[in-house]
């Protein structure tokens, strides 16, 4: 592709997604379009720590809670305004993923998998138990929207759309500074093989802490942003099923790669409402039966998720036209 | 006090045996193939629903005993088809991470398979002994419980026996031990890794009867015991089958304890807390070696 | 000038002594070769001179400077760099980036501030950077792997992957390089290629500390030579003395002297 | 009786062995030697099917063996006695001699052999209850091979038997390897880094080089040979 072609493939895209909301008025594909942008951005953050660095967290989950209550709580009991609590909210999640990243100094495999997920369990019997300031099970309500200027407002789907498009665009924008710089090779090539990373010279340790902390920073800071939108927030969202979900998008969608998790959070968010459709018909919730069987079927034929394929088939394709 | 503390041993043994026999299947399936399964717990539900649909149908002991008997059998035939299936393909080229991955695939799905079949009501098996308890001095306990107990004493001989006496028991643990070395022997691993996972997989099937008999049974039951025997399994060095027996009894032990003197709450975050402190501490887990 | 030094570098593994009171000088600009028979401890040698393990006793000089406590990666940013035995490469990297990620100077540039620098420096994108690419493009060119360039490191033929960790380790600016076997597993032809790679190398006045199976290999390029055996060094200089030594006959051959 | 036919193996891309031809006849003892790095023991994880060649055959008795699982290979007869580390640490000696039967059905004949591999290695039987794991390395060794001789092997091929032993127990262990050969007529495919004693017991020998075999010739016409030398030492 050429460099005209692709700019205008940028604009088209930028375009399309400013204008998505305006051409579907229907409200309950708005929120849609809102619940996947903050998948976007949870998912991609969970991708930056495994896909690219290689720390196989299960425990992702933890920061996405940590954000969401962290911004909720210093809302409603300090009245710290929202806007800056979404940062705060990364920046509580930010502070747990350094701590989380101890541990990985020294496990890897199902000993890291198991001390994530010992983390997140932890922090979700907290936010279940600790009633005066969580109100346990209940879970949080009445938090505070985004507060509006100029005019505007984010409490309908269609207002905080622009908001989550904002958060989404700006997380990515970080993402792909950071993956394609000197800080992305080298954490590649602490993922690749440690110490062969350590043999040029990176500090693995170092880049683990740092690479935990920000990737907590973003899950949790799409985890605020979830709390202002639906305004009512649970210790589910600790659970390991939202680690899940984030793992499930980005395998899907293509481990490692910048638009993997873009594509995974999108395609699954819709193809489960799709198939809502067909639950209504034959009375049956078949739609995480699909998630299960999508991400078997993913890593045992389709290494490299459907961005993978698609890499794969343009090539083919590219090859075919030199030869032909 | 003290009758309240040992009743709470008791009752920590009881559960621990549970943990045990659920972890002794996961550690060796890890031992022998490397792989960390975590749909383990899904086939402990899976055992759980065997033996509430039987008791519906032959109820009272014969059910329960034979529902221990269906349990193994059937879900040590769904572990042959999940390793043939799902496992095998990945054998030659997996990393830790694709294995994991599709160990939660298969997390995911069975769980929601089993919302689909069995419906998202919580069920209980009913006990045959209509609730006998049996008092020994300072505690006292059901029959039931204790019949769980029993039961799973005796699985667990009955596999070290095997383990330690049979051919097939032995050559399990020669291939778990030096893979090369086993094939050089004679030792067909395919066969070996087919029953390793059947064997690994019918214990997690009883185990979940028994897990049923303790506890509530309900499609997305499977997590508690998948993370429980997990820590369990961490615990014991991982692949090592009696230090998994022993951290089932601690673990066991610890949480009834932990939930009787220090809070109920954070019962199950009592094993999460051991084994991060003993991985930061001691990384083989207790009974590991010490070889890297 | 001497380079490095090891002094009565000792390495136990549980209770199994791997290497015991092994003592040489590196002097700058030669090239040193290391043999003995398999298990003779010559790679744990490196892994403790490059920092991977530490020495039980004993210690390792570098430019006068004690680094036998030191990690893999501050060793490497002292000027040592090394390859591997198995190749160690970054498989799912392109070939170029494997080396421009070893071009990052380590010794500035924490985590941290690269996070700063994929924001603030000039070329966000380091594949873009022109001036580091040259440079790449050029280590890449003096070990012959320039076409290459924007291939997966895992497609590589083993020879050239084999020449990809000499190229990465060089990237790193290294004062001392360490091979380990860098022809095990190369046809003759490819031997003689790798010859001619690693003389340029210290040509250029990088010291060579080099293990070696394959004798014409190292007895083409080594200065001198150190022998060791069950972890004890048996014979240290020339390769002509070092052959005619007694001793390392008996270690290689097996003597008929118990027989 | 064994016939290695032009195979070529690799380790990924790692070129192991480059077109190796190599024939056993029942009876013999023949011994392959090289320095570190030459192949040979790629050489014998390929007859054990451990590994698969990418090109050219194997047979064994005019049976092609090289597509058979490892399992099958020892069933045939042609078993690999491993270097002394790979024996069964937590196992017993005994479950690990036991492991050695593993294809076996004929208990009485296990038992003889099992009698057999006891008296030739009194060591062992002392410590037949002991765990592999604790045994010295010559120990080890001798476990190795008893092991292997509980497969009734018609070919046994061994491993760098002497590796890493003290050399009185070095001389055991050859002592034994002739005695092994004598009394039970077993055909031996020998690697060893001891040449000159290889070279002293085998019928013939062949000399791997960089993944090829250099020389052929009998075992006591090679030991006078000059290029023997070279092929360890190299000049």
């Amino acid at each position: 592709m050429t460099g005209g072609s692709k700019k205008l493939l940028w604009a088209f895209g930028a375009a399309l997604a400013l204008a998505l909301p305006w051409l579907i008025s229907d409200r309950y594909i708005q929120h849609l379009l809102v619940t996947s942008l903050i998948f976007v951005i949870f998912a991609s953050s969970w991708n930056l720590l495994t896909g690219y660095a290689g720390q196989f967290n299960l425990g992702h989950a933890a920061f996405f809670g940590i954000g969401a209550y962290a911004s909720a709580l210093l809302a409603l009991k300090l009245g710290v305004p929202p806007w800056i609590g979404l940062f705060l909210g990364g920046l509580l999640a930010a502070a747990a993923g350094f701590l989380l990243g101890i541990p990985s100094l020294r496990l890897s495999g199902p000993y890291l998998a198991i001390t994530t997920i010992g983390f997140a369990e932890i922090l979700r019997l907290v936010a279940m138990n600790w009633v005066q300031l969580t109100r346990g099970s209940l879970g949080l309500y009445g938090i505070p929207p985004l507060p509006g200027f100029w005019g505007l407002e984010f409490t309908s789907e269609l207002t905080f759309y622009y908001v989550a498009l904002a958060g989404a665009a700006l997380a990515l924008f970080c993402f792909r500074r950071l993956t394609r710089s000197e800080f992305g090779l080298s954490l590649q090539a602490l993922r690749e093989d440690e110490p062969g990373a350590e043999s040029i010279g990176v500090d693995t340790n170092r880049f683990k802490l740092t690479v935990f902390t920000i990737s907590a920073f973003f899950g949790g800071f799409s985890g605020a942003l979830l709390a202002h939108y639906q305004r009512l927030i649970s210790p589910d969202l600790l659970s390991l099923h939202e680690t899940f979900q984030a793992l499930t998008m980005t395998i899907i969608g293509g481990l490692g790669t910048l638009t993997g998790p873009v594509v995974g959070a999108v395609l699954l968010t819709f193809l489960s409402e799709g198939l809502r459709f067909v639950e209504d018909a034959v009375k049956i919730d078949v739609r995480l039966i699909i998630y299960g069987a999508l991400l078997i079927v993913t890593i045992l034929f389709m290494r490299g998720g459907i961005v993978g394929l698609w890499e794969r088939l343009s090539a083919g394709r590219g090859r075919d036209q030199e030869e032909g | 006090m003290e009758s309240l503390f040992l009743q709470q041993v008791v009752n920590g043994l009881i559960v621990g045996s549970v943990y045990s026999l659920i972890a002794v299947g996961l550690t060796m399936i890890f031992g022998v193939m490397r792989i960390s399964n975590f749909a383990h717990g899904d086939f402990s539900m899976v055992g759980a629903y065997i033996a509430v649909f039987l008791l519906a149908w032959v109820p009272g002991w014969m059910g329960w005993v034979g529902s221990l008997l269906a349990a193994a059998a059937g879900v040590g035939l769904l572990g042959i088809l999940v390793e043939r299936g799902v496992f095998r393909p990945l054998l030659t080229r997996w990393t830790d991470l694709d294995q994991i991955m599709v160990s939660i695939g298969l997390f995911i799905l069975m769980e929601n398979l089993a919302q689909l079949f069995f419906g998202a009501t919580p069920r209980t098996l009913s006990d045959p002994f209509g609730g006998v308890t049996v008092n020994m001095g300072l505690v006292s306990t059901s029959a039931m419980r204790l019949l769980c107990f029993a039961m799973a004493m005796v699985i667990i001989i009955v596999l070290e026996v095997y383990l330690n006496r049979a051919r097939m028991g032995v050559a399990i643990q020669a291939t778990a031990q030096n893979r090369t070395a086993a094939q050089l022997m004679g030792i067909n691993i395919n066969l070996i890794y087919a029953v390793t996972f059947a064997l690994g997989s019918a214990l997690a099937g009883l185990g979940g009867v028994l897990y049923g008999t303790l506890f509530a049974i309900y499609p997305t039951m499977g997590a508690i015991p998948t993370l429980k025997a997990f820590v369990v399994t961490i615990l014991g060095g991982m692949g090592n089958i009696r230090g998994a027996i022993f951290s089932g009894f601690i673990l066991g032990v610890a949480e009834t304890l932990g939930g009787t003197y220090i809070s109920m709450e954070y019962k199950h975050a009592i094993g999460f807390v051991i084994i991060i402190l003993v991985l930061l501490i001691i990384p083989n887990g207790l009974f590991g070696r010490s070889e890297k | 000038m001497r380079l490095l030094q090891t002094q009565k570098v000792t390495k136990y593994f549980g209770g199994l002594c791997a290497l015991k009171e092994v003592s040489f000088n590196l002097e700058q600009g030669e090239v040193m070769g290391l043999i003995g028979p398999n298990g003779a401890g010559k790679t744990t040698l490196i892994n403790i001179i490059s920092g991977a393990f530490h020495p039980s006793q004993g210690k390792v000089v570098y430019h006068g400077r004690d680094i036998s406590r030191l990690k893999a990666h501050q060793i490497n940013v002292l000027g040592i760099a090394r390859t591997f035995q198995v190749v160690r490469i970054f498989k799912r990297l392109t070939v170029l980036e494997n080396v421009l990620t070893a071009m990052v100077d380590r010794s500035k540039e924490g985590p941290w501030k690269l996070v700063w620098g994929s924001f603030f420096k000039r070329v966000c994108a380091f594949k873009q950077d022109p001036e580091a690419c040259a440079t790449a493009e050029g280590l890449l060119a003096s070990v012959g792997l320039l076409r290459y360039r924007d291939e997966q490191a895992e497609n590589l033929p083993y020879a050239m992957a084999k020449r990809l960790e000499i190229a990465r380790a060089l990237a790193t600016r290294p004062k001392l390089l360490l091979l380990d076997e860098p022809s095990s597993g190369l046809n003759p032809a490819e031997q003689n290629e790798q010859i001619k790679i690693i003389r340029q190398i210290n040509e250029q006045g990088v010291t060579i500390l080099i293990i070696e199976h394959v004798m014409k290999v190292i007895m083409d390029i080594s200065h001198r030579l150190i022998v060791l055996h069950y972890g004890e060094k048996i014979a240290e200089g020339t390769p002509k003395e070092v052959y005619s030594d007694p001793l390392v006959v008996e270690a290689y051959l097996g003597g008929e002297a118990h027989a | 009786m064994l016939k290695v036919d032009n195979i070529t193996v690799a380790y990924g891309k790692a070129k192991a062995l480059h077109g190796v031809t190599l024939t056993v006849e029942q009876g013999e003892m023949v011994t392959l030697l090289g320095s570190n790095g030459a192949g040979k023991s790629t050489l014998l994880k390929t007859i054990s099917g451990l590994l698969k060649p990418r090109q050219g055959g194997i047979s064994f008795l005019g049976q092609q063996i090289n597509n058979l699982p490892p399992h099958k290979i020892v069933e045939l007869g042609v078993v690999q006695a491993p270097e002394g580390r790979e024996v069964f640490p937590s196992l017993s000696v005994r479950d690990n001699l036991r492991m050695g039967a593993f294809t076996r059905r004929d208990e009485k004949a296990v038992a003889r052999d099992l009698q057999f591999v006891f008296d030739l290695f009194p060591r062992l039987a002392e410590r037949r209850d002991q765990a592999a794991g604790t045994l010295s390395g010559g120990e080890a060794q001798m476990l190795a091979i008893a092991r292997a001789l509980l497969a009734d092997p018609k070919l046994l091929m061994l491993d760098e038997p002497s590796l890493g032993l003290a050399p009185l127990v070095r001389e055991d262990i050859f002592h034994v390897v002739q005695q092994i050969y004598q009394e039970r007529r077993v055909t031996i495919l020998l690697v060893e880094q001891n040449a000159k004693w290889a070279l002293g017991v085998a019928s013939r020998a062949y000399i791997m080089e960089n993944g090829r075999i250099v020389m052929e010739d009998l075992g006591s016409k090679l030991a006078e040979n000059e290029h023997v030398q070279r092929a360890y030492l190299g000049y």
